[in-house]
This record gives C-alpha cells, structure tokens and sequence, in this order.
C-alpha cells in the first residue's frame, strides 16, 4: 500500500477532483490518497519552500505554467514520458503543452487551463441601450462602463481584479500595459515601468476602477470578482476564460442567463502575447512515489475523467481548456455556449509572442523568470495602492526603482 | 537569541560567590530550560547569520556563493525597510494603547456588580480565544466587507457611502483587527489586578475626599501599574511578529502600508525565496527585537521586580 | 468643638443586623474607646460613624447636625485603618497631602501643613520615601499624619496598631496619648486589646454582639464591671472568675462558699443584695490574691511566670479550678509547690446567677 | 454609598453593550455558519433566516474535521506538557536559587520571543528535514514548546516568587529533599499558577498559524491548515468559510470559557496581583 | 539526652558577618531563649543551628558529634518558623505527619504518632481542616505539633508567638511552658519580647550585633545585668537609666549626685568599685520607684497610664530627664502634677563610663 500526498489549491475544480478522488482508490485499491488542501498563496509558498528545499514531503504539486519550466530546468520535476497510449497526450491543446514543456518534454499534466475574455451583462448594456463591439477596446469598455454603472443598486460598470499579487492584479495588468505598447524589461533587462505606456495603461485601469469599480478593489481578486459578478454586483468584467463555466452554472451564479462575452479588450498594440494559464499536476523529483503519483495524475487529467464529472455534475462543470476532445463533444457544445469561444481563445494564446519592442522573456500575464513571484507581487502593491490615492506617476517611479534594485539584486542581465 | 542581554554561561557550582550545597541542583534544573532555547535559538541563528551573508535564492540554485553585505546593504536601500520599521512601530504602539486604555476602562466596568455580569464577562473575553487567521478572516469578509459586511450595511442604513476599510484605512483596519484580539487579554489581566485592589485602600480614598473619577486616577490607575506592566510586555512581544493578520487581509498593502517587519521578512524569504535577502532580515529583527528587549523589557522588569 | 451622638443606631447586612440599636454620646475631646470580642461589631459601627457604611436605621449627628446622609469626606472625620491602607504609589509627603490635594488646598500651603504634621510625628526626614520602604511603626506614624492634616472634628482608629509589635505598640501607644492631648481633638479608637483599651481611653464602650454592655471610664470598668462579660473582658491577666454559693448574707456583707463546707471569703456588700444559699460567681482580680498562710484558698503552683517586675502564679485549686495571683516584684514561689492563697475581700466582684454585678458598697476612689 | 438605580442601570447597559460588540463577530460568524450561501450574502444582513447544515456538510465533505482537530488536541496539549517539563524546572532553580545571572537569563528568554518566526523559517525547515520531522506531530510539539518556553518560564517564575520561603525550608526540616520538596509542596502550592500558564500555552498552541501551516502537510496538519483550505473564496464561500471557522475556534472558545474561572484564579496569585 | 556546643560559630553573608564569634553551650533539658534586638543575628544562629543556613567557620556539635555537614533533616531538630509555615494544601493531620512521610515512617505509626501529639495539643477536633480553617492559636498549635511528631532532640522556636495577639500570646506562653516540661525536650527559642524570654527561659542568650553580650537565668539578668545594654534590653517597662556623679564612695556604698549639688541617692556597692568624682549610668527599675514625699527626685507626672492592676507614670524629672514609675494596683496620681520620688536603694544599678555593670554587693536570691 502507497500513500501519495497531493498538494493543491482549494479552486472549485480541484475540490471537486478531491471528492471524486474515491473512484480512484476504489480502481486501485493499493494507493491511498492524502490531500493538502490549501489557498493558493499559501500552497505556493508552502510547495515551493518543500521542493527547493528537496524536502520531498510531496508526491503531487498542483502548479502552474509559471513555475513548470523554470522548475523542470533546475531538475526539480519528473518528467512525463511513456504515457499511456490510452492518454493520449496529443488531444491536449498544444499551445498549454508547449506552457508545460521543457525541452521538449511534458513535466506537468494539465487540470485545467484559461485564457482571459470579457464578460458583460447583456441585460443592463440592452437597458442602457447599447452594445459589446465585436473586439472591444479598453476606451470603448471604459464607455459602457460608464453607462451602466448604478451604484445606487450597487451595480458597478467594471470589475477587474485590485488585489495586489503576481498571480491577481498583475495577472490582469500586464496583458492591459502590453496592449498599451508597453512591457517590463527590454532586451538587455532593463526595466522599462517608468515609461509613457505604463502611465497611460496604470491611468486608465485606476482612473476606470475607482469611478466604475465596486468598492474595495483593491481586496478583489479572481475569486472575488467572481462572487461579485455572480452576485450581479458588476456589468462587465475582464478575467479568466474558466469563469465562463461558473458564470453558465445556474446553481452558483444568479445571473447565467445574462451573461454575454467578448475577446479580451485591445489598445493601442494589437497582437503581442496572449493569457494563458493553466493548472497542472507534477511530481517532484524526490518523490518516492513515483508510479503511484504518475497513476493519479494521469487518472486526474484523464478524458475519463472529464467523462466523470460530467456524469456527476454536468458538462458545464467539468474542468475546462485542456483537451480538444472535451469541445468537440457536442454535449458539451450544447452545455457551453461559451466553449468554441474559449476553444478559439486558448488554441490561439502565444505566451511567446513579443511585445511592442522585443523582450527577452516569455509569458502573457506574468514574465517567466523565478524572481517574478517578488517583483510582481511588489510592483502589484504599488500598483493597487494607486487605487486608494497614490499617483500613477509616484506609483510608478516607485515600481521602476524597486524592479531595478531586485533585478539588481538577483543578478540581471544573465 | 539576544546580543545586548548576555546569554547566562550557567551558574556553575564554586563559581558563584556563595558556594552552597545545592547549587549543583539549581543548576541542573535550569540548565535544560536554558540548554533548548539556546539550541533553539543558536542554531537557527547561526544558519541565518550564515545565510546573510549568502547568495541563497530557493528558486534558483544556480547563483550562491559568498555575498559580503550585499543582502543588508539592499534591505537597509530598500524604502519599504524603513515604512515597515515606522509600521511595526504604528502597529505595536496603537494596539498597545488601545488594548491598555481600553483594557482599563473596561476593567473597572467589569468590576462594577450588575445583572449578568459573569455572562457579559465570558463574551468579552472570547475574542481572545479565536485564533487570528480567523479573526482576520471573519473580520475582512462578515464585518469590513464594503459589499457584504455588517459594517457597511450599518452604514448604508445610516444612509452613508459604505468605508472600504482595507483601501482607505489600510493599517487602522489592521490594528482594529489585532486590537480586537488582545484587547480581551488585557482587560483579563487588568480585571484580576483591580479585584485585588485593597478595599481599604479605596475607603481611605473616600474618606480623604476622592471622587470616583480621582479615586481611578490616584489609586485605581496607579495600582494597575504593575498588571499594565504585565500587559505591555506579553503584548509587545507578541504584537512585533504580527502576521496572520497581514497576510489575510491586506498582503501588506496597498503599497507597503501595512507591511510590518515580519511580513517584509515573509515577502523576502517566502514570496521571493531570497534566503539571504531574507535571513538579512531576521537578523535585523533581531537586532530590533534586543533593541526593544533592552530598553521595554529591562524597564518594565523593573516594575516587575523580577 | 466636635461631640457625637448616636440614638439608636442599627446596622442589618442583609437580614443579619450587626449593630442592634446604639445609644452614645461622645463629648468634645473625648477619648472613646470600643471594645469587644471579634464581631461584635466594633468595626461596623465605627465605619458607619466615618460614613463608609450606611446606616439602616437610628441618628447620627456630629456637633448635633444629622449627618446621616453625609459622604464619608463631608463629615470632617479623619479615620486610621488597620491595615494603613497608605497609598503605596505615593510617597509619604504624597500621602499625607492627598486630602489636601482632593479638596483643592492650594501647594504652599499643603505642604505647610504636611510639614506640620510630619513635624509632630518626627516623620521629617522620610517624607520622600514611599510605605514600603518604612518599618511598621513609620507606616503607623504617616497613616495617622495622614489623618491629622485635615485637621478633622474627629479622629476614628480601626485596631490601629494590631499589626505592630509587642514593643512598638507601646511606644505607639504613649505617643497616642501625647498626640491626643497636643492636637485636642475627639478620638473613636477601636481595639481589641484591654492595654489599650485601659491606658488610652477617657472612656470605653464595651460591646458584644452589636449591643452596649457597659459604658464607663477605664478604671470604673476595671473596678466596677456591670456583668461577668465586662469583668472577664476587661483586665489582663484576666479576673479568676469562681463559682460559689452565698453561705450568709448581712448587711456588712456575703460570706461566700467555694465548696459546701469549704473555707469561707467574705464579702462586703451591700444589704440584700443576695440570699443565703445563691448560686453566685465570685470574681478576685490576680493583684487581689496573695500568698498567705492562713488563706482560705488552697492549692498547688502549677507555673510560675517571672517578668521581673511582676510574678504570676498559676495556682490550681483544690477544687479543680485554676486561678491567677500577680505579685510585685520577684516571688520566691517555684512551680509544684503548694500554697494558700488570701482575698482581698474589699476587692472582691459578685455576680448573680444572671451575670449582674451586685452592688458594691463603696466606689473605688478612681472610678467616679 | 449605594450606587443609585440609574448608576447601575447605566453600568448594566455599557457591560452588556460592550461585551455583545465585542462578541459580536463571533456571534456573527456562527449564525453566518447556519445561512445558506445566498443568505450570507445577502444585503441588508438578514438576522432572521432559515437555518440549514450545509455548510458545514459540505466542510466536512472537504475535509476530515475530526484528523485536523485531534491533531490540534494533541499537539496543544503535547506542546504544552512539554513546555511544563521544561519551564517548572527553569522556573523553580530561578525563583529559590537565584544568582546574579538569574534576572539576565530570564530577560533573555523572553527577548528570544519577539524575532518573527519566519526570520528563521529556511533553517529550521532544513533542520527539520534532515530530522525527518517534517509533519510530525513530535516535531510540531517541540517546536510549540520551545515557542511558548520563555512566556512559561516568565510566569511560571512569578507564581513560584510568591510561595513563601519558610514553607521550603519547613519541608526541609521535616527531610524533604529537592524531588519531596518539588512535588509535595511545590507544585500542589502553585498548582493554580502553573494551571493558569499551562492553559495560557493552550490556548496560544491551539491558535498558533505559521509553524504549523509551514511544517506540516496532511499527518500532522492542525485546524489552523484546515482554515488555510477554506480562506480563500470560491465563488460564494462566506458560510462555507464561517462554518469552518466556527469549527476551528470552538472548542478552544469553549475550553476557554470552561477554564476562565481558572485562569484568572491562576493570575491573581503570581504575575498580576 | 540532647546537648548544643557552639564553638566560635562564624556567619558571614558575602562580606557583611553577621555572627561574629558564639560559644554557647545548651544543656540537656534546657529552654535557651535568644533575645536581642533586630538585626542582631537571632534568626541566622538560630537556622545555622537548623542546617538551613551554612556555618562558615567554627564548629556546631549536637550531643558532642560534629554537625556542620549534617543536612537540616538529619540533625534530629525541628523548627517552628516565625509565619508557622504550615503547608496550606494539606489537613492539619497531613502537615503533623509530613516528615514522617517524608521518613518512610509506615501508616499507623504515622497516625498514631499525630493522635498523640493532637492531644497533646488538643487539636483532635481540627485533625481534617487546612490551616486556613484554623484561628491563629491553632495554626501556632499545628507548627509545635508539626514539630513533635518528628520527636527531635532540641526544638526550635523562631519567635513563635510574635503573630498573635496579646491575650492568645500570654496562653500560648503558658502551653509553652507546660510542653517544655511534659516533653523534657532541648529547647532553642528566639523572641525579642522580654516577657517571653522572662517567662520561659531557663537560660537566657543576649545578642547584640553578632557577639553574646551576657548568658544567665531570667533573674540574673533581670537583677544583675552585666551591662548598660542588657540592663536597657531586658526588663518591660525598661529601667530607668540616669547618668549620675559619683559625690562619695566608701565600704558601705556609693553616694550618687544626680545633678552637681543635687540630692543624693545612696547605692550599697562594693568597696573600691568606683572613685569620687566618676561619670557613671544609674540604673533603676520602674518598680523600685515609689512615690515618696521626703524622696530625692523630683518631678511633673507627664502621663499615666492605667493598667488596672497596675499604673505606670511616665514623670519628666527636674534635670530633664524622664522616668517611668510602676506602681501596683490604681494610683490616684493624676497627669501634670508634680511628684516627688524615692528609689530602693538596694535595687539600684550602677555602670561605668564604659557600660560595665559595678559589681553589687550581693546577690538577689532568686538570681542564683
Ligand atoms: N459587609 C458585610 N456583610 C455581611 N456581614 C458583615 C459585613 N461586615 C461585617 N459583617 C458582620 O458584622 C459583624 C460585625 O463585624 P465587624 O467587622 O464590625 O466586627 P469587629 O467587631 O470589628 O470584629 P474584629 O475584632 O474581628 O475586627 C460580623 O458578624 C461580621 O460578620
Ligand atoms: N541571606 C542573607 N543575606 C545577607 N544578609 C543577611 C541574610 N540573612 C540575614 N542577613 C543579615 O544578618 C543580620 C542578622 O539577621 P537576622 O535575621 O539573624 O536578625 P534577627 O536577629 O533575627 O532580627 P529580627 O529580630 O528582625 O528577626 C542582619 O543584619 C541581616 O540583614
Ligand atoms: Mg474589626
Ligand atoms: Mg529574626
């Protein structure tokens, strides 16, 4: 009998994969499963303290496309190869295989995966008489924001995500200062935040929040916009594509049969990277239990598996983005109104892509170097805090100088 | 670990000027006590002196190497190293004031008879049982939530613009939270020294001409010294690693206005993975921390006659 | 000019009534002393004269106004607690002048008057230290320093010097006196020790169980105890109480029995007071007995207590009971030794079967 | 004199205000635990409402309430007992045979109490991994033990200052040596102290948040790691998250509440007076 | 058969030596009392004979074996501490038996051993309450009986009685005394009341600042001081100390001049003790004052103090000098009025310049 510990993140989906975890140890009676669940910041920080420091207390990361690559270089994951035939690795949409590939080599298998759109309550945009363009801009958002805010019935125009984090405002704020023309570093790693895009970018994104936001932004992440909007507390919201699955679901959102949706908004840049995340689970390289833990990330990312939460809670509900298979059934087509939507989104997000200038780094949403994790979530501070007050211009000089002393510090250019 | 306070090398027998027979016990017996919290303290302090002066990054085990003060010199050039000290400072100094002053006030309600006393008293104090993660998080969610909170629907039915307490009051917000926590514990300890007050004391008061307000000022206040001493240094040594709190509610924002030395050390070490940068700051805390046992502990010990 | 009078003064905690109905008149620098056995009550009504406890039923008026209704700090009382209750934050300069302070003296001339009473107190050179570095007998001085500076109508004592001492509290207790008569004041002083009671007071209260047993100057209690409670209560060593039986009465006096049959002490008394064959109790104070060869009374040293000055014989009697002989100086007597013992009869006590004193047919000379 | 009726009306009106106001989100978290999730949200509050268990149905069904909360029990109460067994010693070699380092070594202990935790988070993960204590319930004891060592030490030392000296010397006369000594005199004598300090390390276990979240996973893990699994919103959470809340604190708030008497009786003796 | 030795027994506390040098022997039987002021070292001889305290230098011997190493359970004493230290937590039956728990002594022999030594003491009533059930006298009566139970070769005694009140204080003497004899123990006693040491001692120890200044029975003491200090210490109330002159010296005795050219008070001495014209310290009792109306002192009475059996008079002589007259029963001498006094020669005590008692001519009986 093997025990495997898995550590993951409490999202709705991975709860939902810790309840149905049973099959799995019902189909293999000599493998007991431990879970740690925990909220996200804490798991990270909690599983990246165990595998830098080889302390091998897991068998099971639940990680993102973030830190799959830069991790699989230092050798910290085991890699996936021999996956079963019946797996079939090639249904899973490449642009999240190549996320989780390093050298060519799968080290993570993904649960789930998004790219971000634009949400909007068709119900107010038609009371206030107006509509969603096709391929909206951040000037046009900001307009219909304006029209359907009603803060007297607390309804807000626009949510985005206010609370400082890497992983939360800047996950939104990056992609708005590359559509902006902007970026973090240029070529030789200099750091490029005190710039005219940024302002113009950090202006528009604080000045809309603060008239059109709900109150306490600057507490909002993904979770609580989605509450919010679930809530019908917002009108348009820009944010992760995995939403859409929630906002459909009548059983948790009062407003699924009014949600409309776009393309993420564009600026003055078109082109250039693409959102896209996803959740994957990996192994560590210490774990001694690697066949038991390969049994059930393979089971967990499995088409049966979507098969089974589907069976048990609907299609609308199973774990979105991963597998080509999951949008071409047409149960889920009839389920996901939003699915060839979501399908186009994430087949066509390029994380690689370059900014207005060229840049020696990839991702879309965050940059993928390891100090990003403190960067971001600094400069996300100083970002946030130009919700409560700060100026963008003293909020920015201040990122640009504590960006430099960490790239400093940690020993850029390379 | 402590620099300014100098550790104890024990009391060896023959070594003190009163050689008495059963030192060799006294000795024995405080030894383990002393043994364990230096092993505790030293050996942690000796890899995190060791790592400041490291190029340690969890993250990246490629860079390493001896850094020089490299790690002090980019946490002391660090502007948010000086707003987190004026924080810690903020935070210690508000809570403990609230926590006495109220602690006080709420004390000598408490010792008044009234119906229900013992009842209203258990609820008082229960804040202090709950442990702050969900102190912190039953406050930002069901009480300062500008949406859903208690508050902001007080305030809507007052027919005013719910506050959005973690963005515009940041660290007030903070210290309401931390406050609410040990203010039960003060007001615990202070119940207990002004029940022990000498009734005579307070008659011979009266009799000299001293209303209620002077008898609280003269001899109440006074004869709570002590316990507030009591208070102050419990308090103090738990509000200088504040965390949970922080790490709940606000994440040390917006900007670094609510980021405390703990949690800036917890940015380096933990968000960052900077070991050295990180351990840089332990030692400075520690540093601090002697700096505050110096000149708190050593004043109010005396208070306390130990 | 400060007198007090109490007209049927009553206390009740609860249902429990403590003070069953006190009548008294304090003149003006009347040195009162209350007495009794522990809760009777002594306390209570000393703090219901100071005004911390209130007063269930009857008057209370100082210099004849009612002051019943008066706060404690309104009545112009000053009151020494047993315990101090000096205010140990506060040094002794502090302490004294707090009062001063409450009632909105100006500095100078709080500190005039502290310096005063430091003066008569011969505290002057420890007004800068706090009570706890004092020793007892400081402690004492400032607790009463404290009362003086308020220069109150009247002075209370709760057991003031219970805490001292053997020697201390008769140094404290001369200084007292002088004190008394320096300051002029009305004194209430509350004790449960016969000492003070007898060297201190003008005049004592004796109480027991909330009620007056006997109101009188020291040396009439002493002489003249109204009841077998004053006379076992007042006096140390105390009176040898003896049962016996009245074998003859006339008008010179009693003959009294101890055993039918049994020598006989005779006692002048008033005529009538008693009838032959009355159960009676005899009381001899120590100083009345004296070794003699031809005593009626028989018995065996069982100790001898030497003080130097004085020498107590523990005698047991044929009988079986025990009594006490106090002899001037020192007495050749050792323990186990018999003796016969003599009365003075003149200063011979008895009581009836009720505990009454029955008449005696003269005064002593000092109890007026 | 007798507080007159509108004095105390006043005093029971301000007692009972303030301790409902301070009560007051504990109570609400625990009727939030009882709504349905909509209702938590609901604005205004609703104080009225239908009280239903799926929150906590759904807690449970997420996590096993029980492991958590046996392994805050055992860890508590080990940590505590262990932090006895170290400080009573200390406490009693510095309260009867005191040196001149004495008032040196115990200001020392106390300062190593206020370096923040993670200052030194990196080493003692190390250590403990090469230990192989990660997630252990020992390790998580000594760790309890050694964290509240000083405040013990600290308080334990003032209850033992106030047993007066001659009770000592009495039991040494009648042949009582060091170990008779301690445990016929000593300990029944300040055993109100020593009972107060060991709830105080108790209650200060239970809650402690950052040793346990960092060093242990799922064997060992306390309510402290149950409550990191729900704090973070996923979609409507608030009763999800008050039910689990709830979970955590009450038995602590009730053992809490059952020993006060105790503790309070514990304080008046030594370090409060 | 227990006996003490003390020779040149050494205490010194870091730098400060508080006994300085004690030979002291203690007889089987005997009931030594220490007395002397405060700070003299009473306490720390006491507990250095108890093993509590280290000897740093000289030698303690307990029926002739050395005991310096000796642990204080195992030097066969017991102690009776000053605040009882009874062990709050356990019934008076428990504390009675501890140290013979503590010995391994079985059960029943326990029980037994503490069912004598409660009747003794009669405290069989409160066998099973806590000392804080107990009133004062009975905590005292658990400390002895605490004591006896262990059967030691010497008790004791660290001013046992010093917490109590007068009257309990005079009972608790009396028990005393009949225990020392009943138990025909070895007994060491420290007390700085004179009465207590008067009334108990077979032997008196006087300390003063480490060193013995005089060592006698209770009457030797009392009638013959060796010195100016044991003359002021013993005695209640203290003797009258005057300096005086010596005007004539002759076989038959000293004439004192009180004043130059004052009236005379003539001292039997023993011839050749003292010069014409020496400064020397006239000592005279309270009770060897008599009011006299041809006496040599002259004076105005400053107070009175009215003991019922007796009456003190506190009278400020010509010379400014004051003295203390003691006279039984009750005097009619009122305060302010002048008084003329006399002195029992015979009695009177005479020191030199430098504090040594002149030898007296004879001895008093009493003080063999
Ligand atoms: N606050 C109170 N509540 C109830 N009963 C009381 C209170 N104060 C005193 N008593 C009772 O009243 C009686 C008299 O008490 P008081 O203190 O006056 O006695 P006392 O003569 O001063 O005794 P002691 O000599 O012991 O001081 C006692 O029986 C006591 O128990
Ligand atoms: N542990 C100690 N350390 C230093 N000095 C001490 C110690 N114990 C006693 N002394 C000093 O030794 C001297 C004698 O003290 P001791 O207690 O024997 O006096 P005592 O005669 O019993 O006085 P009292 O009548 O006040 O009890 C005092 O000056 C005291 O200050
Ligand atoms: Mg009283
Ligand atoms: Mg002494």
């Amino acid at each position: 009998q093997t025990t495997v510990t898995i550590a993951t993140v409490n999202n709705g989906d991975m709860v939902v994969m810790q309840r149905l975890s049973s099959r799995f140890e019902q189909q293999n009676p000599n493998i007991r499963l431990r879970w740690v669940v925990l909220e996200e910041n804490v798991l990270r920080q909690r599983v990246t303290t165990d595998i830098a420091t080889r302390a091998g207390q897991f068998d099971i990361l639940t990680i993102g496309n973030y830190e799959v690559p830069i991790w699989a270089k230092q050798g910290w994951l085991a890699a996936f190869d021999n996956l079963p035939a019946g797996y079939d690795a090639e249904d899973i949409l490449p642009t999240v295989r190549t996320g989780i590939s390093h050298e060519g080599k799968l080290y993570a298998l993904p649960f789930y995966a998004e790219s971000a759109m634009t949400y909007y309550r068709t119900d107010l945009l038609q009371r206030a008489g107006i509509s969603m363009p096709e391929r909206p801009t951040y000037a046009q958002i900001r307009e219909i924001a304006e029209k359907i805010t009603d803060k007297n019935n607390q309804v807000y125009g626009l949510c985005l995500r206010g609370k400082p984090g890497w992983g939360e405002n800047m996950g939104f704020v990056t992609p708005l200062v590359t559509a902006f023309g902007g970026q973090w570093f240029d070529s030789q790693w200099r750091t490029k935040i005190d710039t005219p895009e940024w302002r113009r970018a950090i202006a528009w994104y604080s000045d809309a929040l603060r008239q059109f936001g709900p109150p306490g932004a600057t507490s909002n992440g993904f979770n609580e916009n989605l509450a919010l909007y679930a809530g019908g507390r917002c009108g348009i919201w820009v944010d992760a594509t995995v939403a859409a699955g929630l906002l459909f679901d009548p059983k948790q959102s009062q407003v699924a049969d009014r949600v409309g949706f776009a393309p993420m908004p564009t600026g003055d840049f078109a082109g250039g990277p693409t959102w896209l995340w996803s959740w994957n689970l990996a192994i560590p390289a210490t774990s001694k239990q690697q066949e038991a833990a390969r049994a059930f990330a393979t089971w967990a990312t499995s088409k049966e598996y979507i098969q089974l939460v589907a069976q048990e809670n609907g299609w609308v509900a199973v774990p979105p983005g991963t597998r080509r298979s999951t949008y071409d059934n047409p149960e889920y087509q009839k389920a996901a109104p939003f699915a060839s939507f979501v399908l186009r989104a994430i087949t066509e997000a390029n994380p690689t892509a370059s900014t207005r200038e060229p840049r020696p780094y990839t991702g879309a949403q965050f940059v993928g170097i390891p100090e990003f994790q403190g960067i971001g979530t600094q400069v996300g501070q100083t970002i946030a805090s130009t919700l409560t007050g700060t100026g963008v211009e003293q909020a920015l000089r201040g990122a640009q100088s504590a960006t430099e002393r960490a790239m400093r510090q940690a020993g850029y250019p390379k | 670990m402590s620099t300014t306070v100098a550790p104890p090398l024990g009391a060896l027998p023959g070594q003190a000027d009163a050689p008495e027979r059963r030192r060799p016990v006294a000795f024995f017996l405080l030894s383990p006590s002393v043994a364990v919290l230096l092993l505790w303290m030293a050996v942690p302090l000796a890899l995190t002196l060791w790592f400041s002066f490291q190029r340690y990054n969890l993250l990246d085990p490629t860079v390493g190497g001896f850094a020089g003060l490299d790690n002090y010199e980019f946490l002391v050039t660090d502007p948010d190293f000086w707003a987190a000290l004026a924080n810690t400072l903020v935070l210690v100094g508000s809570v403990l004031a609230i926590t006495v002053v109220g602690g006080t006030l709420l004390a000598v309600l408490f010792d008044r008879e009234f119906p229900g006393r013992n009842i209203a008293r258990l609820l008082a104090v229960a804040p202090f049982f709950v442990m702050p993660t969900v102190a912190a998080l039953v406050w930002k969610n069901l009480m300062m939530h500008p949406s859903y909170g208690v508050l902001g629907s007080v305030a809507r039915g007052l027919g005013l613009e719910p506050v959005d307490w973690f963005a515009d009051y940041p660290m007030a917000s903070v210290i309401v939270i931390v406050a609410w926590q040990w203010l039960p514990f003060a007001l615990l300890i202070l119940l207990t020294a002004i029940q022990s007050l000498d009734s005579e004391q307070k008659e011979a008061a009266r009799m000299d001409g001293a209303g209620p307000v002077a008898q609280f000022f003269f001899i109440t206040l006074p004869h709570l010294g002590r316990a507030i001493s009591v208070v102050v240094m419990i308090e103090t040594i738990f509000l200088l690693t504040v965390f949970a709190e922080i790490f709940v509610t606000t994440s040390g924002g917006p900007g670094n206005a609510t980021t405390n030395l703990a949690f800036l050390i917890y940015a380096r070490a933990l968000l960052q993975f900077d070991v050295g940068g990180g351990s840089a700051g332990g030692v400075v805390a520690i540093v601090l921390a002697n700096v505050v046992a110096f000149f708190l502990v050593r004043t109010i010990a005396r208070r306390l006659e130990v | 000019m400060a007198t007090l009078t109490l007209r049927n003064v009553r206390k009740s905690f609860g249902g429990f009534e403590a003070i069953k109905g006190i009548d008294l008149d304090v003149a003006d620098r009347e040195f009162v002393v209350f007495v009794g056995p522990s809760g009777c009550g002594k306390s209570t009504l000393l703090r219901m004269i100071a005004g911390l406890e209130e007063i269930t039923d009857g008057e209370l008026a100082i210099d004849g106004k009612r002051v019943n209704e008066t706060g404690p700090a309104d009545r112009g009382l000053a009151m020494v607690f047993q315990s101090y209750a000096l205010y140990p934050h506060m040094t002794v300069r502090q302490n004294m002048g707090f009062a001063l302070r409450m009632a909105g003296v100006p500095r100078a001339e709080r500190d005039r008057k502290v310096a005063e009473a430091a003066r008569i107190l011969q505290l002057e050179t420890y007004l800068d230290r706090r009570p706890k570095e004092l020793s007892g007998g400081q402690r004492q001085r400032v607790a009463i320093g404290r009362a003086i500076v308020r220069n109150p109508k009247v002075f209370l004592f709760d057991e003031p010097l219970s805490n001292l001492d053997a020697a201390l509290r008769g140094q404290m207790r001369v200084e007292l006196t002088k004190l008394h008569e320096d300051l002029n004041a009305t004194m209430v002083y509350v004790t449960h020790d016969q000492v003070e009671a007898m060297t201190l007071a003008d005049k004592i209260v004796v109480l027991q169980a909330g009620r007056v047993e006997q109101v009188g100057s020291p040396l009439e209690l002493y002489h003249h105890p109204a009841n077998l409670f004053v006379a076992g209560f007042i006096g140390s060593p105390r009176m040898n109480l003896l049962p016996a039986t009245v074998a003859e009465a006339n008008g010179a006096g009693l003959a009294l029995e101890l055993e039918p049959g049994g020598p006989r002490i005779t006692v002048p008394s008033q005529g009538g007071a008693a009838a032959a064959g009355q159960q009676v109790t005899l009381g001899i104070r120590p100083e009345a007995l004296r070794p003699a060869a031809d005593g009626p009374l028989y018995g065996e040293v069982r100790l001898v207590e030497r003080l130097g000055g004085l020498t107590l014989l523990h005698v047991a009697l044929a009988g079986g009971k025990a009594v006490v002989v106090q002899i001037e100086g020192s007495d050749p007597t050792r323990a186990h030794q018999p003796v016969r013992l003599a009365a003075d009869g003149a200063a011979c006590h008895v009581f009836d079967a009720g505990g009454r004193a029955l008449p005696a047919p003269e005064r002593h000379p000092l109890a007026a | 004199m007798r507080e007159t009726a509108a004095q105390r009306a006043v005093v029971t009106i301000l007692g009972w205000g303030v301790a409902l106001l301070l009560f007051f989100p504990i109570l609400w978290m625990f009727l939030t635990s009882f709504k349905a999730e909509v209702a938590a949200v609901a604005v205004p509050p609703q104080v009225l409402f239908e009280p239903t268990l799926e929150s906590y149905a759904e807690v449970q069904a997420r996590a096993e309430y029980l492991r958590f909360a046996l392994n805050s029990i055992v860890v508590s109460l080990g940590g505590t007992l262990l932090g006895l067994a170290f400080a009573v010693p200390a406490a009693y070699s510095m309260a009867f045979h005191p040196t001149e380092r004495t008032r040196g070594t115990l200001l020392w202990m106390l300062s190593t109490k206020m370096l923040p935790p993670v200052g030194v988070l990196v080493p003692i993960y190390l250590l403990f991994r090469t230990l192989g204590a990660l997630d252990t319930r020992t390790g998580l004891v000594v760790i309890y033990a050694l964290m509240n060592l000083p405040i013990l030490v600290w308080m334990l030392f003032t209850f033992f200052k106030e047993v007066p000296k001659e009770i000592l010397e009495a039991g040494r006369m009648d042949g009582a040596r060091t170990g008779g000594e301690f445990w016929h005199l000593l300990l029944p004598l300040t055993l109100p102290g020593i009972a107060s300090t060991g709830l105080l390390s108790l209650i200060l276990c239970w809650n402690e948040a950052f040793w346990s979240l960092n060093l242990t996973s799922s064997e060992a893990a306390p309510l402290t790691a149950f409550i990191a699994s729900f704090s973070s919103p996923q979609g409507l959470f608030f009763a999800k998250l008050s039910a689990a809340s709830t979970m955590a604190v009450a038995p602590i708030l009730v053992f809490g509440w059952l020993s006060q008497r105790q503790l309070v009786r514990g304080l008046t003796f030594g370090a409060v007076k």
